[in-house]
C-alpha cells in the first residue's frame, strides 16, 4: 500500500458513507455481545483470528459481496475492541499474529472505499486483490483445518495398533560390545548442567525482524495528523508524510487517515486523477479524540 | 540399523534355508526383535538374502497374518484338515519406509489395558492444525506457519518437537529462520510410508493454485 | 501391566469371542506387544476369560508356533493341502511363571548378527545427555525428560535401558508414567559409590520450575 493508492479516495468517500449507514442494524448487532456476565464468544475450538473470521463469514453465508465483507470486517474490529475494553488478555495472546489479519482487513476496507466499477490503475486492482487474498487465506486456513481433522482421525485409528517394541532379549543384550566410557564425574556434571539448563528459545525468524521492527503506532500518527490538520489549513497527503522516517510510518499515517475518515473528522479532495490528495479537518475542534481509534495496530507482540 | 548392503556370498556361512522353517521363519525371528521399522534392504542384508526374496517373503507373511493361507492350493482340503483362515492377532505393516509387527487394531481395547507406556494423549486442535501445516508445507518456518494459522505457534511447535512428531531441519538460507519438518515417527503414527501418501490437500483448496505466490510475494 | 486380578464378569462388556479370530487372536495380540512376561492370571483378567481357558489357549498357541498344527485332525490331509508343519520364527515361552514371545532360539545367530550390526561401543550425544538428565532428576518419567531436552527420548531411553545404565523404578502415582533411575552399573562406570557423589550442578537453575510447569500444563 502506498501513498498513491489513496488517490481515488475522494470519490469513494460518499460510497463508504452509504455503506456504513446502510448496513442493516440487525446485522451489525448480531456479532458478539457484551453482557454484564462478560464477553460471550460462541465459537468452538477458537484458536485465532482466522477461526473468528471464518465463523463470522459462515454466519453471513460466505456472501462474497463487499457489504458482507464490510460487515465481517467491522465485526472483527469491534470484537477486538471489545476484548481490549474488557481487558481480555488471553485473547490478545491468541491474536499475537494479529497484524497479518489487520493489514489484510485494512486492505479490504480500502478496497471497499473504491468507487464501484471504477478500476483505474494497478493500485486499484491491488486493492481489489486484497479482498480476494483474504478469502484465499481463509480458504487455505479452512483447508488446513479440514486436513487436520482427517489427520486426527487417522492418528486415532492408528493409535489402536500397538507396535511390537520389546526389550532386547537378554542373551542378545549380553552380546553388545562393552560400553566405552570416558567421562569423569565432573565432565558428566557439566554435561548434565548444559542439558538441564532451560534452552533460550532460538530467535524467531531473524530475517523478519525488520517487518515487526520499530513499532509505529497508528493511533499516535492519527493524533499527530489531527493536531496538524486542526491548525485549520488543509494539507496534502504528500505534506503529511513529508517527515515520515520510514515506509512503515507512511503506511501508518495512511491507515490513520482511513481511520479518521471513517470517524468522519476529515475530508479528502483531489482535483485531478493522480493529483495531490488534500486532507481537510471537518470535525468541530475538540470533538474528536484518538482514544476510540482501532487499537488493533497497537498490540503487536 | 545397518547401512551396508551386501549381496549374499556363499562364503558367509549363514544360510537360512537350512534352518527349520527356512528363510521365512528366519525373517520372522528377526521381525520379533525390531524396535523400529526395518527396510527390506536392511532385512535382506541381515538374512543374507536378496532384497527381492525378502520382499516376497514379507508380503507372504503379511498375507498369512491377515488370514490368507499361503501355499494352500486347495482351500477345501485345508478346511477339512481343520485350518481356518482367521486373521492372527497381529499384523505386519510397511510404514515409514520399513516393516514392523503391530497388534491388530480390533484388539486395541484389550491390548491397551496391558500397554500403559507409549500411549499418547490426543493432540489438541491447535497442535493438529500446526502439524498439518508443517506436514504439507515442510520444510517451513514458524513464522510461515503462524501466518497461515493466524496465531503464534511457538509453544505448539515446542510441544510437537517434544513429542517427536516434528524436528528441526536446518535454517532458511535467506532469513536464517529455523525450518521444521515431520519425522519418521510421525509417519509411523500416521501409518504411512512417506509424506507423499498424505491425503491430497487440493480438493480442500478449491482454486487456490496461486496462493503460494500470494504468500511469497512478501506479505507476511 | 495390570495388577488387579478380577474374575470375568458378564457385565464387563468385553467379549473377546466376538472379535475376529476370537479369544485366541486377542491373546496373541496381547502377547505380541508385551514387553515383560505376563502370568496366565494377568492375561485372563485382561481378556475377561478364566485362567483355565487362557492356559489352554497359551498351550495351544505354543504348540502352534512350534509347528504342530492345532486342530488338524489329519496331518496327512493338511500336508497334501500344502501346509507344512514348520515352526514359526518365534516361540511362546513360559519363563518363571510369565509368558512372553521370543525369537526362536534356532535363529539366534542370525538375529544376533542383525541386532549387533551397527551397534557401537559409544553412547551418542543424545543418549549421554538423556542419561545426564535422568541421573540428576531421578526418578523421572520419559515425558519429563522429553520436556527438559525438548525432543522425544523414547528410543534413547530404550538404548540406555538395554545398556543397563538406567532402569524402571516404578510408576508415578499421579500420571501412571514409568519412572527411570540410574543403575549400579552406571555408578560403577562413573566410578562412584552412589548418586549422591555426583558433583553438584547449580541447584537453582532459573526456569527449572518453569519447565516442570510447562510440562504439566502443556500435556496434550
Amino acid at each position: 500500500m502506498t501513498a498513491e493508492s489513496a488517490t481515488p479516495l475522494a470519490q469513494g468517500g460518499q460510497q463508504a458513507d452509504a455503506d456504513d449507514g446502510g448496513t442493516p442494524p440487525e446485522v451489525r448487532k448480531s456479532g458478539f455481545e457484551v453482557r454484564k456476565s462478560g464477553f460471550e464468544v460462541r465459537l468452538a475450538n477458537f484458536t485465532g483470528p482466522f477461526d473468528l473470521l471464518l465463523a463470522l463469514i459462515s454466519k453471513h453465508q460466505l456472501d462474497i459481496t463487499e457489504v458482507a465483507l464490510a460487515t465481517v470486517t467491522d465485526e472483527f474490529i469491534k470484537y477486538i475492541r471489545n476484548l481490549q475494553q474488557l481487558e481480555e488478555e488471553w485473547a490478545l495472546d491468541e491474536a499475537s499474529e494479529f497484524l497479518v489479519i489487520a493489514a489484510t482487513l485494512l486492505d479490504l476496507k480500502a478496497a471497499r472505499l473504491l468507487p464501484a466499477g471504477e478500476v483505474e490503475d494497478d493500485e486499484d486492482i491491488a486493492l481489489l486483490e486484497a479482498r480476494d487474498l483474504l478469502f484465499a487465506r481463509l480458504l487455505q486456513y479452512k483447508a488446513f483445518k479440514q486436513v487436520a481433522a482427517l489427520m486426527d482421525t487417522t492418528l486415532e485409528l492408528e493409535s489402536r495398533r500397538y507396535p511390537r517394541q520389546v526389550a532386547l532379549e537378554e542373551h542378545f543384550a549380553a552380546m553388545l560390545p562393552e560400553l566405552v566410557w570416558k567421562y569423569t564425574p565432573q565432565q558428566f556434571a557439566a554435561l548434565a548442567e548444559a542439558a538441564v539448563k532451560p534452552k533460550t528459545p532460538e530467535p524467531t525468524e531473524v530475517g523478519l525482524a525488520h517487518l515487526h521492527g520499530s513499532p509505529v503506532s497508528v493511533r499516535e500518527q492519527a493524533e499527530l495528523i489531527g493536531l496538524r490538520l486542526q491548525q485549520g489549513k488543509p494539507l496534502s497527503f504528500r505534506a503529511l508524510i513529508a517527515d515520515a522516517e520510514s515506509t512503515l510510518m507512511v503506511v501508518a499515517r495512511f491507515l490513520a487517515l482511513l481511520e479518521l475518515f471513517r470517524d468522519q473528522v476529515v475530508a479528502f479532495n483531489q482535483l485531478a486523477p493522480l493529483g495531490d490528495l488534500t486532507v481537510r479537518w471537518t470535525a468541530p475542534g475538540a470533538g474528536w479524540s484518538s482514544d476510540h481509534l482501532s487499537e488493533e495496530y497497537e498490540e503487536q507482540p | 540399523m545397518r547401512n551396508t548392503h551386501q549381496e549374499p556370498s556363499p562364503d558367509d556361512g549363514l544360510d537360512v534355508s537350512g534352518l527349520p522353517g527356512g528363510a521365512r521363519s528366519a525373517l520372522e525371528a528377526v521381525l520379533m526383535v525390531l524396535d523400529q521399522p526395518a527396510s527390506a534392504t536392511d532385512l535382506a542384508a541381515g538374512l543374507n538374502l536378496t532384497v527381492d526374496a525378502v520382499e516376497l517373503l514379507l508380503l507372504e507373511l503379511q498375507r498369512e497374518y491377515d488370514g490368507y493361507t499361503v501355499k494352500a492350493p486347495d482351500m477345501e482340503i485345508a478346511r477339512e484338515a481343520g485350518f481356518t483362515s482367521s486373521p492372527r492377532g497381529f499384523e505386519l505393516r510397511n510404514v515409514a519406509g520399513g516393516w514392523r509387527i503391530y497388534s491388530r487394531a480390533e484388539f486395541a481395547d484389550i491390548v491397551g489395558a496391558f500397554v500403559l507406556e507409549g500411549q499418547t494423549a490426543r493432540l489438541t486442535q491447535a497442535a493438529l492444525e500446526t502439524l498439518a501445516v508443517i506436514a504439507y508445507r515442510q520444510p517451513v518456518s514458524r513464522a510461515r506457519v503462524s501466518a497461515i494459522r493466524g496465531v503464534n505457534v511457538d509453544s505448539v511447535v515446542r510441544t510437537l518437537t517434544q513429542r517427536g512428531l516434528i524436528e528441526d531441519s536446518g535454517t532458511d538460507p535467506e532469513s536464517g529462520a529455523v525450518l521444521y519438518r515431520t519425522t519418521s515417527y510421525f509417519l509411523e503414527r500416521m501409518g504411512i510410508g512417506s509424506v507423499a501418501e498424505l491425503p491430497q490437500i487440493s480438493p480442500h483448496l478449491p482454486g487456490l493454485e496461486g496462493i503460494e505466490e500470494f504468500y511469497d510475494a512478501g506479505r507476511m
